[in-house]
């Protein structure tokens, strides 16, 4: 039935969805970059599971360098996110964008 | 010879490079450098064209290709129609020139003014040289693009709302032209086909008539729609008179020749060389053509009968004559033809000579309305005199080009069979008569009613400014000398018969 | 839980079920880069397989990446003028005895498993997340006390691993191989030499993006 | 070696970057630095420019010498070396404007802080646009936009008012999912295939249900990046408040890098898919770009935003004729050369249109529309610009944008798809309209201007119409960009299955 490498693609791919859920509808600022490292992390998930190469095979190498790369590129994008909410926080006083992106009040 | 096919391209050059100069010049310390400009760039044009005649006497094909596109070069060919247009713009640009630096004497945004006047000219001289389609269209629009700044020249509010008006009508022309030129593109490269003018027409005889007639009629009367703006056909001629807040040089150059006869000219090539004479008369799509004349011609004069504001009637004259023109195109025949070519001269010319007169009035003595006219022919007489002369050759009396034309028209439609154009040729000289004789009467024979609203005097006996007088006394002159002289050896009807004989063979 | 949200949520589980449903059927053991990868380890100049994809057969991406790091930096620095370095005193004394002890074994930390990336699995990222981790503990616990000659030192710092990067691939490249080629007797130096400046520049970005700007001056 | 035009291709990735580290490290001559990166950027683009078109054949270098499907390739073909002259020669002109725009008026601590740091950011976008173009691996091409995103939302945060951070934070969220969604597409090509080279991938492609699902998110993700109109939210805003330099780089250049990742995509690797809906839907969406953009430019009151929602209209027409390219697919050079032409027209006559609208900001220091009345008087130059780049906005011959519409118009009719023309003849006019607005006010005589205006520094008033003139003069490239595109157009044609 299904192979093990395939179950982690598949929760890979369902926290992409769940990152990408919460980056939509939440409005607060933190609630959405949160939402997006998850997204990240969902998508490096499936990047390695599909390195794996049974089990007395080395895994494949070159998923693994990538998403080292790709970890990196999303602290950088998290920490500029973060700068950059900060700076709103400090400027309009809330951490939120101002409800003309989403009409709902938020949880 | 190749020197020789650089010509038209010096042609546009000639007053293209100068327009863009006199954008960089200051107003008041460049004056003298932006009159000479003027003057060189015109007299560059008038050694081309001696050139470019002599050149073509020897049945020489003289023709400019820029590559511009891998299927599709920008062309510009010197022939007989083309240089016909050529002179006219060419001379009638040099008198414009001296009226406009006499009229302008010190308003702001001169240089401003003079280059988009130089741009507009070589927009029409691309125009009249256009060798194929697409170059037509590229001028064509070019000349939309540079009336537009001299139409709100003065930055009245007025000027602006005439200015939105005229963008409207002729940026929704350009956009159904574009249209009808890439169908027929696509239509006749798909039967290997290209949009070339060329004597008797492209699509006499092609595959590409059997195929798509239906097409084909329809693209004709999307291009006379088009060009029917810039003609100023009565059901979208709403541009031409709001047109006339623009200051009287630009009323006089641009929408008494260049803009007018842009249509007018593009109308004659699309008939003449794209679809060939013959083809259209198959496709009898002349006859529709004929009776939008006719309708605007009628239409046009009565409305001005009723228009108070000098140049208004003016404009509405405009209207009703550039028809004719339309009308010897329509009129299946060689002699029709040549009463039309004929005309797109001598209304030029005569109409020119009218919009000075107007100019002058309003510059020197302040009258707008021809209801404040009465005795200004004692206090302006040369100015009056060009005036009267012009109104006569609209109205057709002998001595004048006007007549020329009218009687050649006259021909056409009887050489042809259609006699009821002439009774629309004759209802039409009548209303002019209607509404210019008023005129001509307040000015010699009323004594003046009160006093000048604006009253400039001038050194010695001048009854104006030197070069808002002189301008008006030349084209008055050139309007009896193409009446009287026609039929001379070199004369216009010489070179006209000749680029019929083409067509017609 | 308003209409909008149920909305979305149903698009992104039907999107989640249709991905989940092709990835799974894409079969594990299809022929990818992996032998390939392999079979050429022994001419990179390392033996660990992802050492060797990192930074000799897809060095470019490293070499973008570290720029990325660089970006965040100048970015965040651009955006937030200065960073109010937290210097509140903990109160409880177990956190900074802890973390006194702690930090020189992370920078020990960091130096193995940078020197290990070479052949095992480590390697300059690793070390320098190591060295960020404790560069954050350091600020947290309010032991950051730099000599104000250190704040001139900062930019230096940060450039050290991206120009450490660029200057040896241009070194490669004007040598006559191709960009980022190493010569194979020089291949492991080359890397350890990149990897080094990366480790440094790592910590330091890392730490300061925690700061998030160029640390004010110490007035209490 | 120096004659190899290979030797070249990472020059002109590693020059601008070496630059911004330098201008980083030493804030006090970050503007020699630029000014240096810039002119050698550029000199190393001309040159490479020329070499191209002596050889007439793609060149491929293989970064750390181990070739496409374990290494990197970066490809310079017709197609990337248009866009890589395109970004230097607005380069050229964005970075002689910004040292006006930027140069500390008062000495102020915010404006030294905005020239320091605007600097490194625009070279470090400039590096990423020229990696981005040259770069053949799908991978590289993911941290590519990353780096291009990041400078971008750094340099739009660097007016630090309210309204352009949340616009900025806005178009970081946007453009970070966008990348992500970009990645997973990767990740599923690369989970089908095991490869990353865009060349290689193209050759083993087939219609699977991975392959869908990457187009599908690839497509979805770039769109996001390029604002094609339901996704174009975040572009107006971000825009119209960002500094003028910075708004025309993003409106410029920055829309333009994932476009160019989508053509380069849809033409390479995900050719089996040319006939299914989603192009079609692609064509759709950008028909439906044209009409809302130009329908919300033509209600603006602030000229910025309504330079910004014209580009979220003219965005619509690059897309417009991706079904017919995808089917011509290499073998019709037309709609290619339609595309880019139209991209490179849109460029210089947007960057000219933001340059000047930044003038008149810096001059009357308000850009609402019914404050630029008479203007013409004191600033003659930009509003000629602002003219000029109008004229090849709407498309009117003789301008870059008449040449573009011609081609695609020619190929939309070709193919029957006379909508189109309705389309794009439609937007013509509008964007007549909305343009005409703005200079009906410039023309106006308004007795007297209340406020005297700022004179311009001689580097902020001339690069804009240097760039509206270049518009104009595209018209004639028409032969040359179609030759040029034949060197890569092989490349489309020798992958074909």
């Amino acid at each position: 039935m299904l192979e093990s490498t395939q179950l982690y693609a598949i929760a890979g791919i369902v926290l992409f969805g769940m990152g990408l859920y919460a980056l939509i509808v939440f409005p607060h600022l933190l609630r959405k970059i949160l939402g997006m490292n998850i997204m990240g992390t969902g998508v490096f998930m499936v990047f390695v599971a599909i390195g794996y190469r049974g089990l007395d095979e080395l895994p494949d190498p070159v998923p693994h360098a990538l998403v080292i790369t790709g970890i990196v590129v999303a602290v950088c994008a998290t920490g500029l996110a973060l700068a950059l909410a900060t700076q709103i926080g400090i400027k309009t006083g809330t951490a939120r964008l101002t409800p003309d992106v989403e009409e709902d009040d938020g949880s | 010879m190749t020197w020789v096919n650089t010509l038209p391209l010096l042609l546009v050059l000639s007053s293209l490079v100068p327009g863009l100069i006199i954008f960089a010049l200051k107003e008041k310390r460049h004056r003298t450098i932006r009159i000479s400009l003027n003057v060189l760039g015109a007299l560059l044009k008038f050694f081309w064209i001696y050139l470019i005649i002599r050149s073509l006497d020897t049945g020489l094909l003289i023709e400019t290709r820029l590559p511009l596109l891998p299927q599709f070069d920008l062309v510009l060919r010197a022939d007989n129609l083309s240089i016909l247009f050529v002179i006219l713009s060419a001379v009638l640009w040099l008198v414009t020139t001296l009226y406009a630096i006499g009229y302008l004497e010190d308003s702001p945004h001169r240089s401003r003014f003079f280059g988009f006047f130089s741009l507009c000219v070589s927009a029409t001289m691309g125009i009249a040289l256009a060798g194929n389609l697409l170059t037509f269209f590229i001028f064509y629009e070019l000349l939309t693009i540079c009336t537009y700044p001299l139409v709100v020249h003065w930055g009245t509010k007025e000027a602006l709302h005439g200015g939105r008006t005229y963008l409207i009508y002729t940026l929704g022309g350009g956009a159904v032209l574009l249209t009808a030129i890439i169908w027929l593109h696509v239509l006749a490269s798909s039967s290997g086909l290209s949009l070339e003018f060329a004597e008797k027409g492209v699509l006499a005889g092609s595959t590409l008539l059997a195929e798509h007639e239906a097409a084909v009629r329809l693209i004709f009367f999307m291009f006379i729609a088009a060009l029917g703006v810039k003609t100023a056909f009565v059901p979208i001629h709403g541009w031409l008179p709001r047109a006339m807040v623009a200051p009287a040089p630009v009323s006089a150059l641009l929408h008494a020749v260049a803009v007018v006869k842009a249509g007018a000219f593009g109308i004659v090539r699309i008939v003449y060389d794209l679809y060939g004479i013959e083809v259209a008369q198959e496709l009898d799509l002349l006859g529709p053509l004929l009776i939008v004349a006719c309708i605007t011609v009628i239409v046009g004069s009565i409305l001005a009968l009723f228009q108070d504001d000098m140049k208004k009637r003016l404009a509405y004259s405009t209207v009703s004559q550039v028809s004719y023109i339309v009308i010897g195109v329509a009129l299946y025949g060689p002699v029709g033809s040549t009463g039309g070519l004929i005309h797109l001269v001598n209304q030029g010319v005569m109409k020119i000579t009218l919009f000075f007169g107007a100019g002058n009035f309003a510059k020197t003595v302040g009258v707008y309305k021809i209801s404040k006219m009465d005795g200004i022919g004692r206090r302006m007489p040369w100015t009056m005199a060009a005036f009267t002369v012009g109104a006569l050759g609209m109205i057709g009396v002998p001595p004048t080009a006007g007549f020329i034309s009218k009687w050649f028209l006259g021909a056409g439609a009887l050489d042809t069979g259609a006699d009821w154009v002439i009774g629309v040729l004759v209802l039409s000289s009548l209303l002019n008569a209607g509404y210019f004789l008023p005129i001509l009467y307040r000015g010699w024979f009323k004594p003046q009613q009160e006093e000048w609203p604006k009253n400039n005097q001038y050194e010695g006996r001048w009854e104006t400014h030197k070069l808002l007088l002189i301008p008006p006394l030349i084209t008055a002159v050139f309007v009896l000398l193409l009446g009287v002289f026609a039929g001379a050896p070199i004369g216009l009807l010489h070179w006209v018969e000749m680029i019929v004989n083409l067509e017609y063979r | 839980m308003t209409a909008g949200r149920g909305f979305v949520l149903l698009l992104i589980v039907l999107l989640v079920l249709v991905l989940a449903g092709i990835i799974a059927l894409v079969t594990p053991d299809k022929a990818r880069l992996a032998d390939l990868a392999i079979a050429n380890v022994p001419q990179s100049g390392v033996l660990n397989p992802v050492t060797a994809v990192l930074l000799n057969f897809r060095g470019y991406d490293t070499l973008l990446e570290v720029a990325v790091l660089f970006l965040a930096i100048v970015g965040i620095w651009s955006m937030a003028r200065h960073a109010r370095v937290w210097i509140k005193i903990p109160d409880t004394p177990v956190l900074v005895v802890f973390v006194r002890l702690l930090l020189p074994l992370m920078v020990i930390a960091a130096g193995y498993l940078f020197w290990l990336g070479a052949d095992f699995p480590g390697g300059a990222f690793q070390g320098g997340a190591v060295l960020g981790g404790m560069g954050v503990l350091w600020v947290a616990a309010a032991l950051w006390q730099p000599p104000a000659s250190f704040r001139r030192l900062l930019r230096p710092l940060l450039s050290l691993g991206i120009l450490a990067f660029t200057t040896v691939a241009l070194l490669t490249l004007f040598m006559g191989y191709n960009l980022l080629q190493y010569p194979p007797a020089q291949a492991k130096t080359l890397i350890i030499i990149i990897e080094g400046a990366a480790v440094l520049s790592i910590g330091a970005t890392l730490t300061l993006l925690f700061i998030g700007g160029f640390p004010k001056k110490r007035e209490d | 070696m120096v004659a190899d035009i290979a030797f070249w291709l990472p020059l002109i990735i590693l020059v601008p970057l070496l630059a911004a580290i330098g201008a980083f490290l030493f804030p006090r001559h970050s503007f020699r630095f630029a000014f240096i990166g810039t002119l050698v950027t550029a000199a190393v683009v001309f040159g490479s420019t020329g070499l191209l078109w002596q050889d007439k054949e793609v060149a491929r270098h293989a970064v750390g010498g181990w070739g496409a499907p374990l290494g990197i390739d970066m490809v310079l073909d017709g197609l990337s070396m248009l866009m890589l002259l395109l970004t230097a020669v607005i380069g050229l002109a964005i970075t002689s404007y910004a040292r006006g725009y930027f140069l500390p008026k008062n000495n102020s601590s915010e404006s030294w802080h905005q020239y320091n740091y605007f600097w490194p950011l625009w070279l470090f976008l400039w590096a990423a646009l020229n990696a981005l173009f040259l770069s053949g691996d799908l991978f590289n091409l993911y941290v590519t936009l990353e780096l291009l995103g990041f400078s971008a939302v750094a340099l739009t945060a660097l007016v630090r008012k309210p309204a352009v951070l949340k616009a900025a934070m806005r178009y970081l969220l946007v453009s970070l999912s966008g990348s992500l969604m970009y990645l997973l597409g990767v990740v599923f090509l690369y989970a089908g295939y095991g490869t990353l080279d865009i060349a290689l991938l193209g050759a083993v492609a087939t219609n699977t249900p991975e392959l869908v699902a990457a187009a599908a998110l690839i497509t979805v993700g770039l769109v996001m990046k390029t604002a094609l109109f339901p996704f174009h939210f975040w572009l107006p805003p971000a825009h119209a408040n960002a500094a003028a330099p910075v708004s025309a780089l993003l409106s410029a250049l920055v829309v333009k890098g994932s476009f160019y990742i989508l053509l380069r995509v849809w033409l390479v690797a995900l050719h089996p898919l040319a006939d299914t809906f989603i192009p079609q839907l692609l064509s759709g969406l950008g028909m439906a770009a044209i009409i809302w953009g130009s329908l919300q430019a033509m209600r603006q009151t602030q000229l910025k935003m309504l330079v910004a929602y014209s580009t979220v209209a003219q965005l619509g027409y690059l897309f417009l004729l991706i079904p017919l390219l995808l089917r011509g697919r290499g073998d019709d050079i037309a709609p290619l050369a339609g595309i880019v032409i139209f991209l490179s027209a849109h460029a210089l006559a947007k960057a000219a249109a933001f340059l000047s609208a930044g003038n008149l900001l810096y001059a009357v220091g308000e850009d609402r529309l019914s404050s630029l009345d008479g203007l013409t008087r004191k600033m003659p130059l930009t509003l000629a610009a602002f003219g000029v780049a109008g004229v090849s906005l709407i498309a009117l011959p003789p301008s870059g944008g008449f040449i573009a519409k011609w081609l695609m118009l020619n190929v939309a009719l070709e193919h029957g798809y006379w909508w189109l023309m309705i389309v794009v003849i439609g937007g013509g006019l509008m964007a007549a309209v909305y343009i005409m607005r703005v200079m009906s006010h410039l023309f106006l005589e308004a007795r007297g201007h209340k406020s005297d205006v700022k004179p311009l520094p001689l580097c902020m008033s001339w690069p804009p119409f240097g760039l509206a003139v270049l518009a104009i003069l595209l018209v004639f490239t028409g032969v040359l960009v179609t030759d040029m595109l034949v060197i890569g157009a092989p490349w489309l044609l020798e992958v074909a299955p």
